[in-house]
């Protein structure tokens, strides 16, 4: 019997007239990979920033290891062990790949960074270097971000969610906006990276070949609500999921990698 | 980045040692007088006040330099030796005023400087005056302080008249005129010069007519240009009398709206500075307006050869009135000329600038205004009388003059040595000489 | 560790070379100096700020209680000792910073600069309103002492000069360390993006808090030099266009580097004393012309120049 | 009794010239996105206009007193198109791509260029052209006087402020604004000619701001430094109100107008402070203004 790492309690959260998410009612285990399905506006950013403390839910529970950490700031929440990356890679657009990991690696050592101590120290600069090896874009290492393609920006991303050492990571739409030859390279690159710090995954996705291949569940969304959570096999079945998520899932593949990228 | 700094920090050195090198070409040893002169180009003082003066500073130093002033001026330039100005703007802040200063005195070498209509200027002045002996002569800042914080002044002195006397003069005035006197209210400018003019105000009328009520004191922000509610307020505490030291823009304003609105209808009003837009009024201000000029300057000033030149020359170069900043900057400059020919320096040569002190202490001069006496502040403040009059328009010819002008000798408004404005209020004018 | 680095043996080099210069410039070319020296210092304020993506149009509001801590503490507290005076300074300015920094943190863009002019412009309203302050006229610094030793005349302006290079060129030494920091590279990231800052699990409102702070102790020892150098203060100080010269400096030097402030404001302080000479009715519009080719064609500031000019050459 | 409806009419009067003079800069704020320093300084051009063509028309003597007012107009229009149009196709153009604090900047050069530009073109000396303030005449109420040239000036800001309104929210071209208010791009994709719309809607502040200038003149003796004088005012009751909204500015004078009026009334002492008082507590309580849209960024 595993234990929960992330559970939720009848999470509600509307903005105005329009329901984000309806009773939610989810429990993820540790080690687990879970993918999350769904057209747009189905609520699946929403509950990724219920969870990470950038929303607040209009009403329920939210347990990080079992503690409540609904009211919590994001960054309290990440210091307890859950980071996430974002659907448009959030970097510094006018620093170089290599400062935005030295940045994160600062971030990583304590809220308080030292007022006199090198940002570019050594030990740091090594660290920064594994990094862009392990996630394979040494190559950009002293470009500036804005000129960095989109693929390795959300590499660099995911990669500067990782740098904390999280015991749990949530992925926003980690392939949106990356073109089809790059999308299964980068997947790969992220779960050794994921499995070899043996972190718990949540991840959405639109792409549902990418779901198929890394996920050991599927959680789909419809307008705020589960309609479906199970084996992907499973929940790809389930007719449900098939009329009101998949057709319009890949429907939507396209103009959500447009919108990331504007 | 790192290695830019090899090639910025020698630029930098080299650069200001390239100037340091300049600076005696800039400042030719022509052999002509050279004189800093430093008043408001640009701002809200620059019209009333800055343009004025320098006018009359310009109209002075060329016909010195013609030779063309009647006696005793007629000696060309200063002790014969050309003049040269160097003009200063003085807007910016007493900092920037200390900075210029320092220029004038040791790059451009000027001989003496003349100028200062702030009173915060003219305080932060003072002490670099002294301290690079320079001879330097303030000829409109009005701040009591001047003498009170530099005691032992060697190279200041002041031309113009302490603030406290426009004020001393216009309650005298009020009370000689025998109006109605039960309640006064005020409006001022809301910083030094307004702070300072009505304490020395409300203190001189308390002690000429005690009991005397204030109806209210309205402080509106220097430069505001629009006074609906400050008008309305001061209506509605019906005073007797107005008192306000606005100068410039503000007070044309203030005037223009208040008789719009008939605040001045059935009530004195005192402006100490008005007189600096006599001309200016055009019949918008009612007549009976009590006006000031600051001392016996512009409209009140005498009539004698040197003022009626003065105005003549004036007019024929700004064509219109001199008005008495040009008056002051005019009696700043003869005063100038007056120390340094009483020197006895041969003619046609610069007296050293201790000498030029050491004379211009305690010295009498003919000037635009009569004759001054620098007989305050142990000898470095000028000691003369004030005079207030009403304004009176003449709508056919569409001129205004003024109607019963009462003068006051120095000794009857001015604080002996020894005792500042404030305290000498206070006492009851101990020692004052009216007659 | 206490290995310079190049900036670092550059910033000494400098300091040494001034302080010998010091001696051998004619008097109102140091003074210049030393109130260029002074006002560098409250721009590395304002600079420190923008590189955190804020503009301070107040910083006034720090350089005027410096000032005034000094002319205070002189006429009223009988304080005359520099060290003692600066030091007060700063410590009023980093317990005002501490107050208001609360709220100022709050905002950004030009909420934040217009909120900064505010509270710059509260303060010169309440000294204007103080007669025993001297209203806008001011009043004069006391002399000072130099642990002790009470220098006079040129010999006090050569000993300010003195030790305002010294002062602003160990003040550099600590801002380059800063600017190089991790703190530092912080800052520089919330300008680019907060929210992924918020997301590293650190608080940008903290950091910017501090950077305030230290932004608002450096303008405060700028403003008590310049005190304690002109002999004289006044509302001036805090009044917004005191305070938009400094942004005007901060961007005419760019925020690049350590050095470009202190650079730029010699410059400012020569350009403006020349436009003043050659053009005593028209010296702000050259100003204003000056900011406006700065903002077009070097929009990094003159450093840009100097760095280009290296990237050619190399 | 007396006092209580002074302070309401002269916190009218003081509220309405307060709106003249703000309504310009929310504008172009509200539209561009610009924070213009250098208003001050179109104000202070219209009222130097206003007074120069005015004082000429008076000093050639005969001709109707009443045409004065036609003349403050056309100055003010006059003189608004001209810089404008200058300011906008000449130099800001070439800066939309910049982040607003810069525009900030920028502007704050233009002021100090603008200011001795108006200082070499007028001179220093005060103009004086009182003839429109005294042609009105004035009314009493009770004890009190007032101009009819002011009253009349409450008259004028309302008109603008309606006018302003109904063309942001009733007309299609302010629907079209909106669009460009709300997305760039998407106006752009939609086929708005933004460049246009700029220029247009920096021509029509600036115009404002000239003719709050002129209609002032007449009231004041115009002089040098009038301009600085007015920005942090108007910026003060644009921040109140909401940086870029009509209604905020209309609010925003009136809560910045009638303070001002009681404190004058009742404690001139902290007349100085009420502006920045009101501006500081409004920002701490709602930092965005009282009308103001702050958007959380989506991510």
């Amino acid at each position: 019997m595993s234990t929960a790492i992330l559970e939720t309690r009848g999470l509600n959260r509307s903005f105005g007239a329009v329901t984000a998410a309806r009773d939610l009612n989810v429990r993820i285990d540790t080690g687990e990979v879970v993918g999350v399905i769904g057209s747009n506006g189905a609520g699946k950013t929403t509950f990724i920033n219920m969870v990470t403390g950038y929303l607040p839910p209009s009403s329920g529970e939210i347990l990080f290891e079992g503690r409540s950490i609904v009211g919590q700031k994001p960054r309290q929440i990440i210091r307890s062990g859950m980071t996430r990356s974002f659907q448009v890679a959030q970097l510094f657009p006018e620093l170089t790949v290599l400062d935005n990991l030295l940045i994160a690696l600062v971030a990583a050592e304590g809220p308080r960074p030292s007022f006199f101590g090198g940002l570019r120290s050594r030990e740091r600069i090594r660290r920064a270097d594994e990094i862009l090896d392990e996630f394979g874009v040494v190559r950009y290492r002293d470009t500036v971000v804005r000129t960095v393609p989109q693929g390795a920006r959300k590499l660099v991303d995911i990669a500067m969610a990782l740098i904390g050492k999280p015991r749990m990571l949530l992925l926003d739409e980690p392939t949106s906006g990356v073109s089809v030859e790059e999308k299964f390279p980068l997947m790969d690159t992220v779960m050794a990276a994921v499995r070899q710090h043996g972190v718990t995954v949540l991840f959405v996705e639109h792409d549902m070949e990418i779901v198929e291949r890394y996920v050991s569940r599927v959680l789909a969304f419809y307008s705020g609500e589960i309609i479906s959570d199970g084996q992907p096999a499973a929940v790809f079945a389930d007719s449900r999921v098939q009329e009101l998520v998949i057709g319009h899932g890949h429907g939507h593949v396209t103009p959500a990698s447009q919108r990331s990228a504007a | 980045m790192r290695r830019t700094t090899s090639r910025i920090v020698p630029t930098a050195v080299a650069l200001a040692a390239s100037l340091a090198f300049a600076a005696p070409a800039l400042a030719a040893d022509n052999g002509k007088f050279r004189i800093g002169v430093v008043t408001f180009l640009s701002g809200g003082a620059a019209g009333p006040f800055g343009v004025p003066s320098l006018n009359g500073a310009k109209v002075l130093v060329d016909a010195l330099n013609e030779g063309k002033l009647p006696a005793p001026y007629n000696l060309k330039g200063i002790n014969g030796v050309e003049i040269e100005t160097v003009i200063v703007d003085e807007n910016g802040g007493a900092t920037k005023q200390v900075e210029e200063f320092r220029n004038l005195a040791e790059r451009h070498k000027v001989d003496a400087v003349i100028g200062y209509i702030s009173s915060g200027d003219c305080l932060a002045i003072a002490p670099v005056a002294e301290e690079l002996k320079m001879p330097t002569v303030f000829f409109d800042c009005g701040t009591s302080r001047l003498f009170e914080e530099n005691k032992a002044p060697t190279y200041v002195f002041r031309t113009g008249l302490d603030a406290a006397i426009d004020n001393i003069g216009a309650a005298r005035y009020l009370v000689d005129s025998g109006r109605k006197l039960d309640s006064v209210a005020s409006i001022q400018q809301n910083y030094a010069w307004g702070h300072d003019s009505w304490a020395d105000f409300s203190a001189a009328i308390q002690q000429l007519k005690p009991g005397v009520k204030v109806a209210t004191e309205q402080l509106p922000k220097l430069f505001q240009g629009q006074y609906g509610a400050e008008i309305s307020a001061i209506s509605v505490s019906r005073p007797d009398v107005i008192h306000s030291s606005f100068w410039g823009g503000d007070m044309e304003a203030l005037v223009l709206q208040g008789a719009a609105r008939g605040l001045f209808d059935k009530r004195a009003a005192v402006l100490t500075c008005g007189e600096s837009a006599l001309d200016r009024f055009k019949g918008q201000a009612p007549n009976g307006l009590i006006l000031g000029a600051r001392g016996p300057f512009g409209a009140f000033a005498p009539q004698n050869p040197l003022s009626d030149w003065f105005r003549t020359a004036y007019r024929g170069k700004n064509e219109i009135e001199p008005t008495y900043p040009a008056f002051k900057m005019a009696q700043a400059i003869l005063g100038l000329k007056a120390a340094v020919e009483k020197t006895g320096a041969k003619p046609g040569t610069i007296p050293a600038k201790e000498a030029v002190a050491k004379s211009f202490k305690g010295l009498n001069f003919e000037s635009v205004s009569g004759t001054v006496q620098m007989a305050r502040a142990g000898g470095h403040q000028a000691l003369q009388g004030i005079a207030y009059g009403e304004y009176s328009f003449d709508a056919k010819s569409g001129k205004a003059t003024l109607a019963n002008v009462r003068h006051y000798s120095g000794e009857c408004v001015t604080p002996p040595d020894g005792t500042t404005a404030a305290v000498w209020i206070k006492a009851g004018f101990p020692g004052a000489q009216c007659k | 560790m206490l290995r310079l680095d190049k900036t670092e043996t550059w910033l000494l080099a400098a300091t040494v070379i001034l302080l010998t210069a010091g001696f051998l410039l004619p008097s109102w070319l140091t003074f210049i100096l030393t109130l260029a020296f002074a006002k560098a210092l409250v721009v590395q304020g304002v600079v420190i700020q923008m590189r955190a993506g804020l503009v301070s149009f107040g910083q006034g509001l720090f350089f005027c209680i410096g000032g005034y801590a000094v002319g205070m503490g002189g006429a009223f507290l009988d304080v005359h000792d520099v060290f003692a005076l600066i030091g007060l300074g700063v410590a009023v300015a980093v317990g005002v910073a501490a107050i208001i920094g609360l709220l100022m943190t709050r905002y950004r863009d030009i909420f934040f600069a217009m909120l900064s002019l505010a509270l710059s412009m509260i303060l010169f309203g309440v000294i204007v309103k103080n007669p025993t302050l001297g209203s806008t006229d001011g009043f004069n610094v006391h002399a000072p002492t130099l642990l002790g030793w009470a220098p006079q005349g040129q010999e006090q302006k050569l000993a300010i000069f003195v030790l305002t290079v010294l002062i602003a060129g160990g003040l550099a030494l600590a801002l380059n360390r800063y600017m190089k920091s991790g703190l530092g590279g912080v800052n520089e990231a919330i300008k680019e993006n907060e929210i992924r800052v918020e997301f590293l699990g650190l608080s940008p409102r903290w950091i910017l808090y501090a950077n305030y702070l230290f932004a608002a102790g450096i303008s405060a020892v700028g403003g008590a030099l310049t005190a304690l150098a002109t002999g004289h203060v006044d509302p001036e100080m805090a009044f917004w266009t005191t305070s938009g010269e400094f942004v005007f400096i901060a961007l005419l030097g760019g925020t690049t580097h350590v050095a470009a402030p202190f650079v730029a404001a010699v410059l400012f302080a020569l350009v403006r004393t020349y436009a003043l000479e050659l053009a005593p009715h028209s010296w702000q519009m050259i100003l204003g012309f000056v900011l406006l080719a700065i903002i077009i064609f070097l929009p990094k500031g003159l450093w840009s120049l100097v760095a280009g000019k290296r990237r050619a050459a190399a | 009794m007396t006092t209580l409806y002074a302070i309401l009419i002269d916190g009218m009067i003081y509220a309405s010239w307060l709106f003249l003079v703000a309504a310009g800069l929310t504008v172009i704020y509200g539209v561009m996105r610009i924070l213009n320093m250098a208003h001050g300084s179109f104000y202070s051009i219209g009222a130097y206009s206003g007074a120069s063509l005015v004082g000429w028309y008076f000093a050639g003597g005969d001709g109707a007193p009443y045409w004065s007012y036609l003349l403050l107009l056309g100055a003010a229009l006059a003189a608004g198109l001209f810089i404008g149009l200058l300011v906008e196709q000449g130099l800001l153009q070439f800066m939309y791509k910049r982040d607003e604090i810069l525009m900030v900047i920028i502007t704050y050069a233009l002021l100090l260029i603008l200011e001795d530009a108006t200082k070499l073109i007028f001179g220093v000396d005060p103009y004086f052209t009182y003839q429109p303030y005294s042609l009105l005449g004035r009314s009493s109420f009770g004890e009190l006087t007032f101009a009819n040239y002011d009253l009349a000036l409450i008259a004028v800001s309302v008109l603008i402020g309606a006018a302003c309104w109904l063309v942001l929210n009733r007309t299609n071209r302010g629907k079209v604004l909106r669009a460009v208010i709300q997305d760039r791009e998407i106006a752009v994709a939609m086929g708005v000619n933004v460049k246009l719309m700029f220029a247009a809607t920096f021509v029509v502040g600036t115009t404002l701001g000239a003719l709050a200038g002129a209609l002032t003149a007449p009231a004041i003796s115009v002089s040098p430094g009038i301009g600085v004088e007015v920005i942090v005012l108007a910026f003060a009751v644009v921040v109140v109100g909401g940086l870029g909204s009509i209604e905020g500015a209309i609010v925003g004078a009136l809560l910045v107008g009638l303070t001002r009026s009681v404190a004058v009334h009742l404690a001139p002492q902290i007349e100085l402070f009420v502006i920045y008082g009101v501006m500081s507590l409004v920002l701490a309580v709602r930092p965005q203004g009282l009308f103001g849209r702050n958007l959380a960024r989506k991510i």
